[in-house]
């Protein structure tokens, strides 16, 4: 026990330790640094699978979490204690991330062209260029590597960091490192702009989620006193915040605590509306999207959100609160509306994008109707899967760059997938992974580790009742089986569409190895939940996962247990094989992404539909041209741009609207003279007097804030009397 | 006996003094000072309710130690600042540094 | 009155009185020989509040050190130490929210019911080992001040290395 | 045996003062001052007598005698020099700043009178018994600093403000390993009250024998926070006149020199408390004190045979020694010896031995290790390229010759 503790301590401090010995030693020395960040990696995956094993065989270790904490600082007789804590969702959530950290660290030597000669022209900030070398273009290596183990090394850090503390604020010390180091990671080719303003887009849209997270944070500190896990999740207190009332009316202290810091989540899970910034991450190198998207941050948000569960169904007494309805309605909008723009993507790793952002939502809208476990399994099993769907895409991203440096034809985009085709006979690990991949996250019945998650997460909104939430997620999972059956189609299958593509190479074993490694994970993993009453092969393999997260639960919240129902699990049989089915009929034979072939499939459905012209028109103008116009233009800019950004001019709208109203029952001038100019000349009259405070003189503001500290003293003074 | 009042009201007073000279004085070097003054007000403070309201346990001791602490890399920091500042603009006066405007 | 109401008084009226010159004065060095001043009445406050190893640090710290270096920085930047006016254009308005602050304070102090306690009898010779031990040692298994300590010996090494980062010229 | 009349003369002196109505605190408060008259006043006796020794020695020292015409041995030559010094003019220069340039030579006295205050001179006698009194010495040490300071500013002279720069600099930096080899024998004795110090000796022994390296540290440091020779930088009479008190005269420029050598005797006093026992092992006040000022006058006497023998050190190199040298070596000290005590705290004997091996060890290593930067760092001397001086042109007379 005390051993399992100290290790636990012991779990984050290799990759920071790494990160240091790089940063101040060893940078001038590529093969010193990612033995140093490898290394670290590995201590921390030995130690996390220590503990894991720990976990899984200790009597009671549900009831007994692992951990334990120190005092930090005596605030009054209040001691402020951090410390470490593994329970059986930390124990589960260190299992996936070790191993995939672990991978991705792996994977990142042979991404960065280790062993290659020094790029020509090759300049620190840009992706390698490639080398000139006996006659031929070969690829080089990054210029930067030392550094990007580094900044992984630190990554790594803020996730076990955040995995094994106990309490919300070491918590939000791991998540704001992951952010800065997303910030780092995403801008690492700094040279390029469009890699620049993806930093900037993702640093800002996380801050906003992480503004609200705080004071979440903030809130809960001060009605509970205490930021500990355990002490917060116990009955008195939880029953305590549940009947407290907020300043919200109709919502209670746990609901408010709860909602703002689940909008934490939005902002770093990427949950509409704070989406936008998770598909423009896709400028990092590709180690960063796996790390960014499968293995570490997103993950992160939607962790933080299951750990704050019993906090959300606190006062619902197995309805659904206000908050639990908040992640319910977020949840299937995003696992719907990310889905649909999935469908319509031609770059390979944004694809993977938009299909993260909708399987986080299946998560988050699990956790929304109370599927607890369902939602840890899918993100244990998505951790894996999608892991490997980003690292496999790497590998098809290099295999082309190989052709490309080989044709020496730059203009060619290697990772747009219509530039792509009969990869399977050039790449065939890439090819099986990817493969496996796929079908795991398509959900393809009984062998995949997807099928047994999302299919669990169906059963529970059908069986609860939840036909909304259902029928969304179905729709959304047909549309996910659909567009990865497109990727895999264009990609691998069919023949070779560009000569780039005839010349692409199977990729290194350092890249291929974690490849293999993960789709190990991705299939079997999904064995230890099969559910008891599962026709067939149910009860088989006990449902080890229920059991184990299960329990780790407060003991005060109970759980029913669902009864099979064929509806759900024929719901998601369909979805899967026919999505897949669908993929790979409409894009078999494509060629160009101007001559798609899913004109002539689309053909015949719309001649046996009625009302399909309009849906033509819109394929053919959105389809057809290329693709990302339509997500761009339309989801993008009018949904994000137009109704999030333009908020403000909506509301604009929405009182000259008003105004117009009032213009017919009130006098024009007094309309137009007191509300229309007078504010206006209001605002610029402040706007010019209070312009002077903004001086830059020090002592001006300090004379400021000294009056705000007097007019609070004055307050305090006052409330004594 | 000198009453725990005493103190705090002479603490009260060189704190404000301080808080005069960091609002007022326009010399940067003035500005440090005066927190210095205003850190040395608290610290008589601390130690004062220590004496008076708890002289079994050490925390107030500890606590003006650890203000010393912060005083002493303040200065140290502050007056790399300002030579720094002197060196690059010629001036130390405090409304003379106000590049951050733009 | 006793020899120490004595002391309290006349260390009162030099740490008020010389705090009020070190404000007003033109010259920066005068200025900082008076802080002296002030320094060394609080030092011998510290001595009657009998927090002896506090006021030797204050008299290490505050004189041997901040302050030299302060006459230091006033020597070294003398050709601007006089400049025409001694006080920034919000002199009054200061002095004005200074005096504010300190009926604030006193106001929100006078209601306070431990305001005019009388200091117990206490043991402050065992209150120097107790500090040093505080700051090292465990107390019921969990270590009181240590990270506190810690993290002060940390604060003292970055700026230590960031003053003369910031302050070195380059060549 | 332990008849100590300055005890019963107190209680004697506090009796008397009740009888007249006074309280006791006011009673307490009048003895302190009166011993507080008398530790000053011992101090600038002692400081008489000094300046006699001192020049009796360099004297000899120098194959001359010394002062031999006033008095006996030339014992009233003091006492002349100090009429001397009071009667000439005292000057002060117009563009001083004249309350900075008075104040700075009492503030110098001041600071070494400090120290005195909390000297143990025997078992009882002691002016404060100070529980943080090494911690107090190290801390009034920075008046003196800033009396040097106060000189070289005020007086308005770029000679003496460029001395007191680099004086301050000296006492700064060295004050550094000074601080920090006082913190050795406070380990060892647990303790920062000086006669609680002395009594650890009595009990284990000498701290010399412990730590001889943190004496040798200290010693060096205490040489160079006198500003005495080869440390003598503050009034380098051939580089920058006379330093910061160039432009003190008569009376001030003599308090100066108390200072000076009163802060010398205080050095010796505390070297003799810090590692030599102090009064041990005299129990009774009287021999105490006489064994206590014998051990002081010895160090005195080793200060100013230093003083008489070695040359000056050039700037940079004291700097560099110092923290190139003393205070790597001194911080190493002070990681190793707390580590070796930690496991032959209990051993008696064994101890000792153990602390005076780890400490040759050190001393060995540190000199080798310095031996070797100093002979890589040969090329950076100095070196004056060789002159053209009138020799014979060898090779044509041998020419000639043959």
């Amino acid at each position: 026990m005390e051993l399992t503790n100290l290790i636990i301590w012991l779990i984050p401090l290799p990759p920071l330790l790494a990160f240091f010995f790089i940063v101040l030693f060893t940078n001038k020395n590529n093969k010193l640094s990612h033995s140093i960040a490898v290394g670290g990696a590995g201590l921390s995956f030995l130690g996390a699978m220590y503990v894991f094993y720990q976990a899984l065989t200790t009597n009671h270790f549900a009831e007994h979490p692992f951990g334990n904490a120190i005092t930090w600082l005596n605030l009054g007789d209040k001691p402020f204690e951090i410390g470490v804590m593994i329970d059986p969702l930390s124990a589960i959530v260190l299992f996936f991330v070790a191993i995939t950290v672990l991978m991705i660290f792996i994977y990142s030597i042979g991404y960065h062209n280790y062993g290659q000669p020094k790029g020509d022209h090759d300049k620190k900030g840009f992706p390698p260029h490639g080398a000139a070398q006996d006659g031929h273009t070969v690829l080089s290596i990054e210029p930067m590597y030392a550094r990007f183990f580094a900044f992984i090394g630190l990554f790594a850090f803020g996730m076990f960091t955040l995995v094994v503390s106990d309490n919300l604020l070491t918590l939000f010390v791991g998540w704001e490192i992951m952010g800065l180091c997303s910030y780092l990671l995403i801008g690492f080719w700094f040279g390029k702009d469009s890699a620049k303003n993806a930093a900037k887009k993702a640093f800002m849209t996380t801050r906003v989620g992480d503004v609200f997270m705080l004071l979440g944070i903030s809130y809960l500190f001060t009605e509970a006193g205490t930021l500990s896990f355990k002490a917060i999740f116990t009955e008195e207190m939880i029953s305590h915040l549940a009947h407290a009332d907020s300043y919200i009316p109709g919502l209670s202290v746990a609901g408010l605590a709860g909602i703002l810091l689940f909008i934490g989540t939005v902002g770093k899970s990427a949950q509409f509306p704070l989406h936008v910034w998770l598909p423009d991450a896709m400028e990092g190198p590709t180690p960063v999207s796996a790390m960014i998207h499968a293995a570490t941050m997103v993950s992160a948000g939607v962790y933080m959100v299951i750990r704050m569960f019993p906090l959300l169904q606190a006062g619902g007494h197995g309805e659904l609160t206000t908050a639990m309805t908040v992640l319910a309605v977020i949840g299937s909008i995003t696992a719907l509306f990310a889905a649909t723009i999935a469908v319509a993507q031609n770059d390979v790793k944004r694809v993977l994008a938009y299909s993260t952002i909708s399987q986080l939502g299946f998560m988050v809208a699990a956790l929304g109707i109370g599927a607890y476990v369902a939602a840890v399994f899918h993100l244990v099993t998505h951790a894996f899967f999608k892991a490997l769907l980003f690292l496999g895409s790497g590998s098809v991203i290099h295999g082309m760059e190989h052709g490309v440096l080989h044709t020496g034809n730059h203009k060619v985009d290697p990772q747009d997938m219509y530039n792509m085709g009969g990869l399977s006979k050039k790449m065939p690990k890439t090819f099986w992974t990817f493969l496996i991949g796929g079908f795991a996250l398509s959900g393809f019945p009984l062998i995949t580790a997807g099928f047994w998650s999302k299919d669990e997460i169906l059963a529970d909104a059908f069986a609860n009742g939840h036909m909304g939430v259902f029928w969304t997620l179905a729709i959304a999972a047909f549309l996910t089986a659909f567009y990865t059956m497109r990727q895999i189609t264009l990609t691998f299958l069919g023949k070779a569409r560009t000569k780039e593509a005839e010349h692409a190479h199977e990729t290194p074993a350092t890249m291929t190895t974690p490849l293999i490694v993960l789709a190990i994970f991705a299939i079997g993993f999904g064995w230890v939940g099969v559910p008891e009453h599962f026709p067939g092969i149910g009860g088989i393999l006990p449902n080890w996962f229920h059991d184990f997260i299960a329990h780790g639960l407060p003991s005060f919240i109970h759980f029913e247990t669902i009864h099979f129902s064929w509806t759900p699990l024929i719901t998601s049989l369909v979805v899967a094989l026919g999505g897949l089915l669908t993929g790979w009929l409409v894009y078999r034979n494509a060629t160009t992404a101007e001559n798609d072939p899913i004109k002539k499939l689309l053909g015949p459905v719309h001649t046996l539909l009625k009302n399909k012209y309009y849906f033509d028109e819109l394929y053919d103008k959105v389809l057809v041209k290329p693709l990302a116009v339509f997500s761009e233009k339309v989801v993008y800019e009018f949904m994000d741009r137009k109704v999030i950004d333009g908020f403000l001019h909506k509301v604009a709208e929405l009182t000259f609207s008003l105004g117009t109203i009032f213009r017919e029952k009130f006098d024009l001038p007094v309309i137009n003279e007191f509300f229309g100019d007078g504010t206006a000349a209001m605002t610029q009259w402040f706007g010019e007097k209070i312009r002077k405070i903004q001086s830059g003189n020090i002592q001006q503001y300090m004379i400021i804030a000294v009056l705000g500290a007097f007019v609070a003293l004055f307050a305090f003074w006052m409330t004594l009397n | 006996m000198i009453p725990l009042s005493n103190y705090l009201i002479v603490a009260a007073g060189l704190f404000s003094i301080g808080l005069y000279a960091v609002l007022a004085r326009k010399n940067a070097i003035m500005i440090l000072m005066g927190i210095e003054l205003m850190l040395n007000a608290v610290n008589i403070n601390l130690v004062a309710f220590w004496r008076y309201l708890t002289p079994e346990n050490v925390s107030g001791q500890v606590f003006a130690a650890m203000v010393f602490v912060v005083a002493a890399a303040e200065v140290a920091v502050g007056i790399a600042l300002i030579m720094t500042v002197y060196r690059r603009r010629d001036t130390v006066s405090a409304d003379e540094i106000n590049l951050m405007k733009w | 009155m006793t020899p120490l109401e004595v002391i309290f008084w006349i260390a009162s009226a030099v740490i008020l009185i010389s705090a009020i010159m070190m404000v007003t004065r033109r010259n920066l060095v005068h200025a900082a020989l008076f802080l002296i001043v002030t320094l060394f009445g609080v030092a011998v406050y510290y001595v009657l509040l009998e927090a002896s190893f506090l006021a030797v640090v204050q008299i290490l710290v505050y004189i041997g050190a901040i302050a030299i270096l302060v006459i230091f920085a006033v020597m070294l930047t003398r050709q601007v130490t006089n400049p025409g006016q001694l006080f920034n254009k919000h002199a009054s308005l200061a002095l004005v929210m200074s005096i504010l602050v300190f009926i604030g304070l006193y106001l929100a102090l006078s209601v306070w019911p431990e305001f005019s306690a009388v200091a117990p009898e206490a043991d402050t010779a065992a209150a120097i080992s107790n500090l040093g031990t505080a700051f090292f040692v465990e107390e019921d298994g969990q270590p009181v001040y240590l990270l506190a300590t810690m993290t002060a010996s940390v604060l003292l090494l970055i700026p230590l290395v960031g003053a003369i980062f910031v302050a070195r010229q380059k060549e | 045996m332990n008849y100590d009349p300055i005890a019963i003369f107190a209680e004697w002196l506090r009796e008397l003062l009740t009888s007249w109505n006074l309280s006791d605190d006011f009673a307490t408060v009048i003895l302190k001052l009166i011993g507080a008259v008398v530790v000053a006043g011992l101090a600038l006796g002692i400081f008489i007598l000094q300046t006699w020794l001192e020049r009796k020695v360099a004297g000899r020292m120098q194959d001359r005698f010394g002062p031999n015409r006033v008095g006996p041995f030339g014992l009233l030559q003091p006492i002349a020099d100090a009429l001397k010094m009071v009667t000439k003019e005292d000057t002060t220069p117009e563009s001083a700043d004249k309350v900075s340039y008075n104040i700075a030579p009492v503030m110098a006295v001041f600071a070494v009178l400090m120290i005195w205050g909390v000297v143990p001179y025997s078992s009882t006698w002691v002016g404060t018994d100070l529980d943080v009194g090494v911690l107090y010495i190290g801390a009034v040490g920075s008046f003196g600093v800033l009396a040097v300071l106060m000189a070289g500013w005020s007086s308005n002279n770029k000679y003496a403000l460029l001395g007191a720069f680099r004086g301050v600099a000296q006492l700064i930096s060295y004050e550094v390993p000074l601080l920090l080899s006082l913190v050795i024998p406070v380990f060892l004795a647990r303790s920062m009250n000086l006669n609680e110090i002395i009594g650890k000796q009595g009990d284990v022994g000498w701290f010399i024998v412990f730590a001889p390296l943190a004496f040798v540290i200290f010693f060096i440091s205490n040489l160079a926070e006198i500003g005495r020779t080869p440390f003598d930088l503050l009034e380098a009479e051939s580089e920058i006149v006379a330093g910061y008190h160039v432009e003190y005269s008569g009376m001030k420029f003599g308090l100066f020199q108390a200072g000076e050598f009163a802060h010398s005797f205080a050095s010796a006093a505390l070297i003799s408390i810090l590692f030599f026992g102090g009064w041990q092992p005299a129990a009774s006040p009287w021999l105490g004190a006489v064994v206590f000022f014998a051990k002081t006058t010895f160090f005195y006497f080793v200060i100013m045979w230093i003083r008489l023998t070695l040359p000056r050190i050039r700037i940079d190199h004291m700097m560099a020694m110092n923290w190139k040298f003393i205070v790597p070596l001194n911080i190493i000290l002070l990681m190793t010896v707390p580590l070796l005590d930690y496991f032959v705290k209990d051993l008696g004997a064994t101890r000792m031995y153990a602390h005076f091996g780890l400490n040759m060890v050190l001393l060995i290593g540190a000199i080798v290790v310095a031996g070797r930067a100093i002979k890589k760092s040969e090329p950076d001397r100095v070196r004056f390229p060789e002159r053209a001086v009138a020799v014979p042109p060898k090779e044509e007379t041998e020419e000639v010759a043959a």
